[in-house]
C-alpha cells in the first residue's frame, strides 16, 4: 500500500519524489534494509547509490543484493533484481534474517494508521461486518514486528490518519508505552512517517505520534486538518528539506518512465 | 526408475484436483506463478477450493472471480502493481469467501510445519496484531525455557502443490532457479505435487545438478509441459514480467461483468499453450523474452 | 561493495574464536568438515571451547583431544567408518568434558530456532527417549491447537560457524555444493562465519549462480583460501574422501601418547597448506583428486 | 554402530552376508528407505538392485537417490553417491520427509538393545557415572521416533542383549504395549531384529521381543543363551533362509574389498 502523492510540492520535484528522497535519507551506511515496493523501493535505491553504498538488501521473496540491479526494476521480483544478486534463497531463510534482528530498518505503508503507528491493510470496518477488503499483510507485519526499526510511508488524509486503527494488520506501539514488550515483541516499532504532508516521529516515552518537518508547500495547520485526533508537534516543526539534483538524478535513474514518482 | 508422470494440463487438474482440495500456488510469490495451471482449474469449473499462498499477484483473484474458492488462507490477495484484487474484494465483502489472515512468515512457518509432521511452529511474528482475530491458526503460547510470549501457528497441510519450474524430466525431477520463496515447504508439505514445466528435458540434465532440485521427485504426481505457463509473471531463463498485463487486468476486473469478458477471452477461450500464444502475439512473446542471456558457472560433481 | 574479508587462517581463528567460544563445525556431516582449521585452532591452544554439530567425524575427537573443548552439544562424535572416538571417551568418562546429547534432527533445529530468533522449536522427535536426561535443551511441551505432546528444543546460538566451501570470493559470497547437512541453519544462527574455501575466485563466478550460495555473505567475518582443507573428508569438484587417513587416525587415537605423536605430525608441524600437501605427498593426492569430471547443466539468469 | 559379524555361518557366504540378505528383504519395492551405514547401506543397495528397483534412498546427509550410485561406497558421503543423485538438500528436508510420515523404513544399530526394542548408543553405565561413552544417537533416535518401522541389526551377545537398555537412545515399545502412543509417538516402531544368530520379531499386542528365525549354524538354544533374559520363540521359528547367489553376486558388487562383509 504506498501512499498516493499526485500533487507536486512546487519546485521542480513532485511530491513523490520529496517522499523518496526522506525515505533515502533514513537509511544509513551498512544497514541491513528490507526493501519493500513502490516508493520505498526507490529509497532504498537512492540511498545505495549515494550516502549507503555499504547498504545491504533483503527481499522477502528470496533474494539478498549488495549491489543495484543493472536496468531499473518496477517490482521486486523483476528478473533484473535476481540477476547477479548475491543469494536466492527461500523466504524463510529471509524471515530468519528478520527474525533474529539482522534487518536495521523497512519500509511499510497501509491504508490506516493511527496515533502509536500502528497500521491497517486487512479490512475497514470489522471483522464481522467487514466495509472494504484489503490485501492483508504480505510480509509487512513481520516486518513491524521483527525488524529493528520501520518507517511508514502513506498519503496523508483524515480518514487514513485515525485515533485508532480498525484492525491491526502491523503493530506499531498498540496503545503506547512499554506495549510492544508486553504482547512480546523484543525490538522494533514504527521511527518515522513519512507523508504526503510531512514526516512524523514518535515521542520516546509515550510513543505518540508528533510532527516533525512540514514538506515545502504544506503547514502545521493543513496537518492537523488531516490528520484524526489532535495531532502534536515538536517544539519547532522544521521543514522537510527538498530533494537535492543528485537524489533527483537517482529517483529519476530508477524509475525513468516515473511508473512511482509522477 | 519410476513410473512416467507425464500428462496434459486438463489431465493433470482432473486427476489431482478435486472439488474442496486444499491447494498452493504461487509460492515463490512474484515469479514462476502456475498461470496455466490456475486457468485450467477455473476452464474446469471446480468448486469449494481453498487456496493457500503467500502472495499470490493477481492468480488468486483470477480463480476467485471463476466462484471456484470458498477460502483463502494467504497473506496477501491483489495485484502486486496496482493494490487492490477486486474479485477477492466483492468476494469477501459479500460474506461469499472465509479467509484466513496471515503474514508471508506465519503461512511458510504454516506449511513449513505440516511439512515437518508437527501440529505447529512457534514465532515472534504477529504478536499484538489482529491477525489473531480472523485466523484461528494463530494462537499465543509460552515457551517452556525462557517464558517468552509467542505465536504458534498452526500446520496447513495441502492436498496438493502446483509449482511452475524451468524444467523437468518425465518423473518428476526439477529443476528450479529464481527467488524460491517458499516452494521448498510447500512442496514438502503437500501431499501430492503437480509440476507444470517450461521445458521437458532428459533426465541427465537434471541429475548433472542434484542441488538445483526444490521438490522431492518421488512425490510428484503429474508433470505438465507447460512453455508461458506462468506468463505473465517472470520465469528467470525465459521471459519477463508482462507489466502491461497487470495493468490490464486491473481495469478488466472492475466489474464482475468485465471479468467474465476477461475470463472469457484469456481463460474460457484458451485450449492449449499455442491458443495462449496465438492470444499473446508473436510481438508481445519477442517483447518479453530473455535477451541477454547471463549462464551460470558450472560445478563439478565428478569422482 | 562491502569490505575485504580475506585473512590467513591464523589470523582468522585468532580473531574470531576467542577461549570459551561457541563454534559450529561439520554441518555438512561427513563431507566438508574444516580440518584445517580445527587443526589451526589446537595448534593455538584454544581453551574451554563448546562444540556444536550434528555428526563430525573425528574432528571434534581430534580438537577434544588437543584439550580445546569444554563441552560437546552434538548428535554423534567418533569416526564415521570405525566408530568410537576414542579422545571423545576418555575425556568424557574422566569427566573433563560435558556432553548435551541431540539428534541430528534436534541439533538442526537448536540452531534454525537460533537462525528464527525463537527460543525453542517442536518435534515429535526423542519423544520416551533418555535424551531429556542428559540435555537440559530438551523438554516436553504442548501443542496450543491439538494438545499433542510434543518435544520442545531450545536454541543453540553459536558465536561462529566454520563452514569449509569450494569457492569464495574475497568478499565472503561462496558457493557451496554437494550435501549441506545442515550447514544453512549453521551459518544462520551464528554470530559470525569464517569461511575456508579450496578456491578464492572472482566475485562475478559467485553472482553468475545466486541459486548456489549458501551464506548470508554479509555475515561474514572472514574467508581463507584453504586447498585441501577438508581433508580427509571429500569435497565435491576437488577431491574423495580419504578414507585410509580415517583408519589411520583410528590406530593413532587408541591411546594420549599416540595421539600427541598424530598431532605432532599432522598438526603441530603443519605451519601451511604447503605443510600439509608436503606431508600427503603428491601420490596420495593425485589418488584422492577429482578423476572424472562431471559439470552441471548451467542455467540462465538472464533477462 | 553396525554389529561385529566375523565368523562365517558355513557355506560359501560370510555371516556379514547373510546378514545384509536378511536385511535387504525387509525392503518392499517402492517404499522409501531411510539409508544407514554398514551393513543396512549394503541391504538397500542389494534390494535396489533386486527385487526392490522403484525403492528410494533417503540419507540424512541431504541425498535423495532413486538410482543407483555408478560405483561402491563406503559411507553415505562418499562423492559417487552424490553424484547425479536425485536431490541434494538439506537435513532438514530429509526429516521432514521422515517427521511427515513419508519414510517406511530405516535400519539402526546399537550397543544395547532390550526385550522391547529400546536401543542405547550413548552411554554404558548411568548418565552420572558413565562407565562407556558410546559416540551418541546421530539420526538414530530419528529413525526410531518418526519412521514407519525401524529395522534394528547388531551382534547377538548376552550383554547386548539386555533386559533393560541402561540409556534409551533410539526408542522400541519403551515397556511394551501402547507406550509408544502414551509417550506422543504418533507412529513405528522396531520391526524387526537381524543379529549374528538369528531375526527376531514384536509380538503385536505386548510388543515383546521373539524369536522368529535362526541362521544357519545356529540354534534356538545358542541364541536363549547370548539373550540376557527369557526370550520367547514363535511358535516353530524357521531357518533363515541363506543368501541367494543373485544377493552374494551384488553384495560382492557394492562391497567388493569386502570392507563391512568380511
Amino acid at each position: 500500500m504506498a501512499a498516493e502523492p499526485t500533487k507536486t510540492a512546487g519546485g521542480d520535484y513532485t511530491l513523490a519524489e520529496l517522499m523518496v528522497a526522506a525515505a533515502a535519507r533514513e537509511i544509513a551506511d551498512g544497514e541491513v534494509v528490507f526493501v519493500g515496493m513502490r516508493l520505498p523501493l526507490l529509497g532504498f535505491l537512492v540511498a545505495k547509490s549515494l550516502h549507503a553504498p555499504e547498504a545491504v538488501g533483503v527481499y522477502e521473496l528470496g533474494i539478498i543484493r549488495e549491489s543495484l540491479a543493472s536496468e531499473p526494476i518496477l517490482t521486486m521480483g523483476d528478473l533484473p533484481n535476481l540477476r547477479r544478486s548475491h543469494w536466492l534463497a527461500d523466504t524463510a531463510d529471509m524471515m530468519a534474517l528478520l527474525g533474529r534482528g539482522d534487518v536495521d530498518v523497512s519500509f511499510i505503508g497501509g491504508a490506516q494508521v493511527d496515533r502509536f503507528g500502528n497500521l491497517n491493510t486487512t479490512l475497514i470496518g470489522r471483522p464481522d461486518r467487514i466495509e472494504t477488503r484489503l490485501p492483508g499483510s504480505g510480509g509487512a507485519c513481520d516486518l513491524a514486528c521483527l525488524a529493528r526499526r520501520h518507517i511508514i510511508i502513506m498519503a496523508h488524509r483524515k480518514h487514513r490518519f485515525v485515533d485508532r486503527v480498525d484492525y491491526i494488520t502491523s503493530p506499531g506501539y498498540g496503545d503506547g508505552g512499554d506495549w510492544r514488550r508486553r504482547v512480546g515483541l523484543a525490538r522494533g516499532g514504527p521511527s518515522a512517517v513519512i507523508t504526503t504532508l510531512g514526516v512524523l516521529r514518535f515521542e520516546p516515552d509515550t510513543r505518540e505520534m508528533v510532527l516533525a518537518s512540514v514538506h515545502p508547500g504544506a503547514t502545521p495547520e493543513t496537518i492537523r486538518d488531516n490528520t484524526g485526533w489532535a495531532l502534536r508537534s515538536a517544539s519547532d516543526p522544521r521543514t522537510t528539506p527538498p530533494p537535492t539534483a543528485g537524489e533527483l538524478a537517482m529517483i529519476r535513474r530508477f524509475d525513468p518512465h516515473q511508473y512511482w514518482t509522477r | 526408475m519410476p513410473k512416467e508422470k507425464r500428462l496434459s494440463l486438463p489431465d493433470a487438474i482432473e486427476r489431482f484436483i478435486p472439488d474442496n482440495s486444499r491447494i498452493v500456488m504461487g509460492a515463490s510469490l512474484e515469479s514462476v506463478i502456475p498461470f496455466a495451471a490456475g486457468h485450467e482449474i477455473m476452464r474446469q469449473g471446480r468448486r469449494d477450493l481453498t487456496l493457500v499462498g503467500p502472495i499470490s499477484d493477481i492468480l488468486f483473484d483470477q480463480i476467485i472471480g471463476a466462484g471456484c474458492v470458498r477460502k483463502v488462507q494467504a497473506a496477501w490477495v491483489g495485484n502486486v502493481i496496482t493494490g487492490s484484487g477486486y474479485n477477492f474484494r466483492r468476494a469477501v465483502e459479500s460474506g461469499r469467501l472465509e479467509t484466513e489472515d496471515h503474514t508471508n512468515l506465519t503461512v511458510s512457518l504454516a506449511l513449513r510445519a505440516a511439512a515437518m509432521g508437527v501440529p505447529f511452529l512457534p514465532t515472534r511474528t504477529a504478536l499484538g496484531s489482529d491477525l489473531f482475530r480472523t485466523n484461528p491458526g494463530l494462537k499465543t503460547t509460552t515457551c517452556p525455557f525462557t517464558g517468552d510470549r509467542l505465536t504458534a501457528v498452526a500446520a496447513i497441510q495441502p492436498d496438493v502443490a502446483v509449482l511452475h519450474v524451468q524444467r523437468s524430466d518425465v518423473y518428476g525431477h526439477a529443476h528450479a532457479w529464481g527467488n524460491l520463496g517458499i516452494s521448498r515447504e510447500a512442496c514438502l508439505a503437500a501431499h501430492n505435487i503437480i509440476l507444470t514445466a517450461e521445458e521437458i528435458v532428459d533426465p541427465d540434465v537434471i541429475t548433472s545438478d542434484p542441488n538445483r532440485v526444490v521438490v522431492p521427485g518421488f512425490r510428484v504426481g503429474a508433470v505438465v509441459h507447460a512453455p508461458w505457463g506462468a506468463h505473465p509473471s517472470p520465469v528467470p531463463g525465459h521471459y519477463n514480467r508482462d507489466h502491461q498485463a497487470f495493468l490490464d487486468y486491473r481495469e478488466a476486473s472492475k466489474t464482475p461483468k468485465d471479468f467474465t469478458e476477461w475470463k472469457a477471452k484469456w481463460v474460457d477461450g484458451v485450449g492449449s499453450p499455442e491458443d495462449y500464444a496465438e492470444l499473446l502475439g508473436r510481438e508481445r512473446m519477442a517483447q518479453l523474452a530473455i535477451k541477454e542471456h547471463d549462464y551460470s558457472e558450472p560445478v563439478d560433481y565428478g569422482c
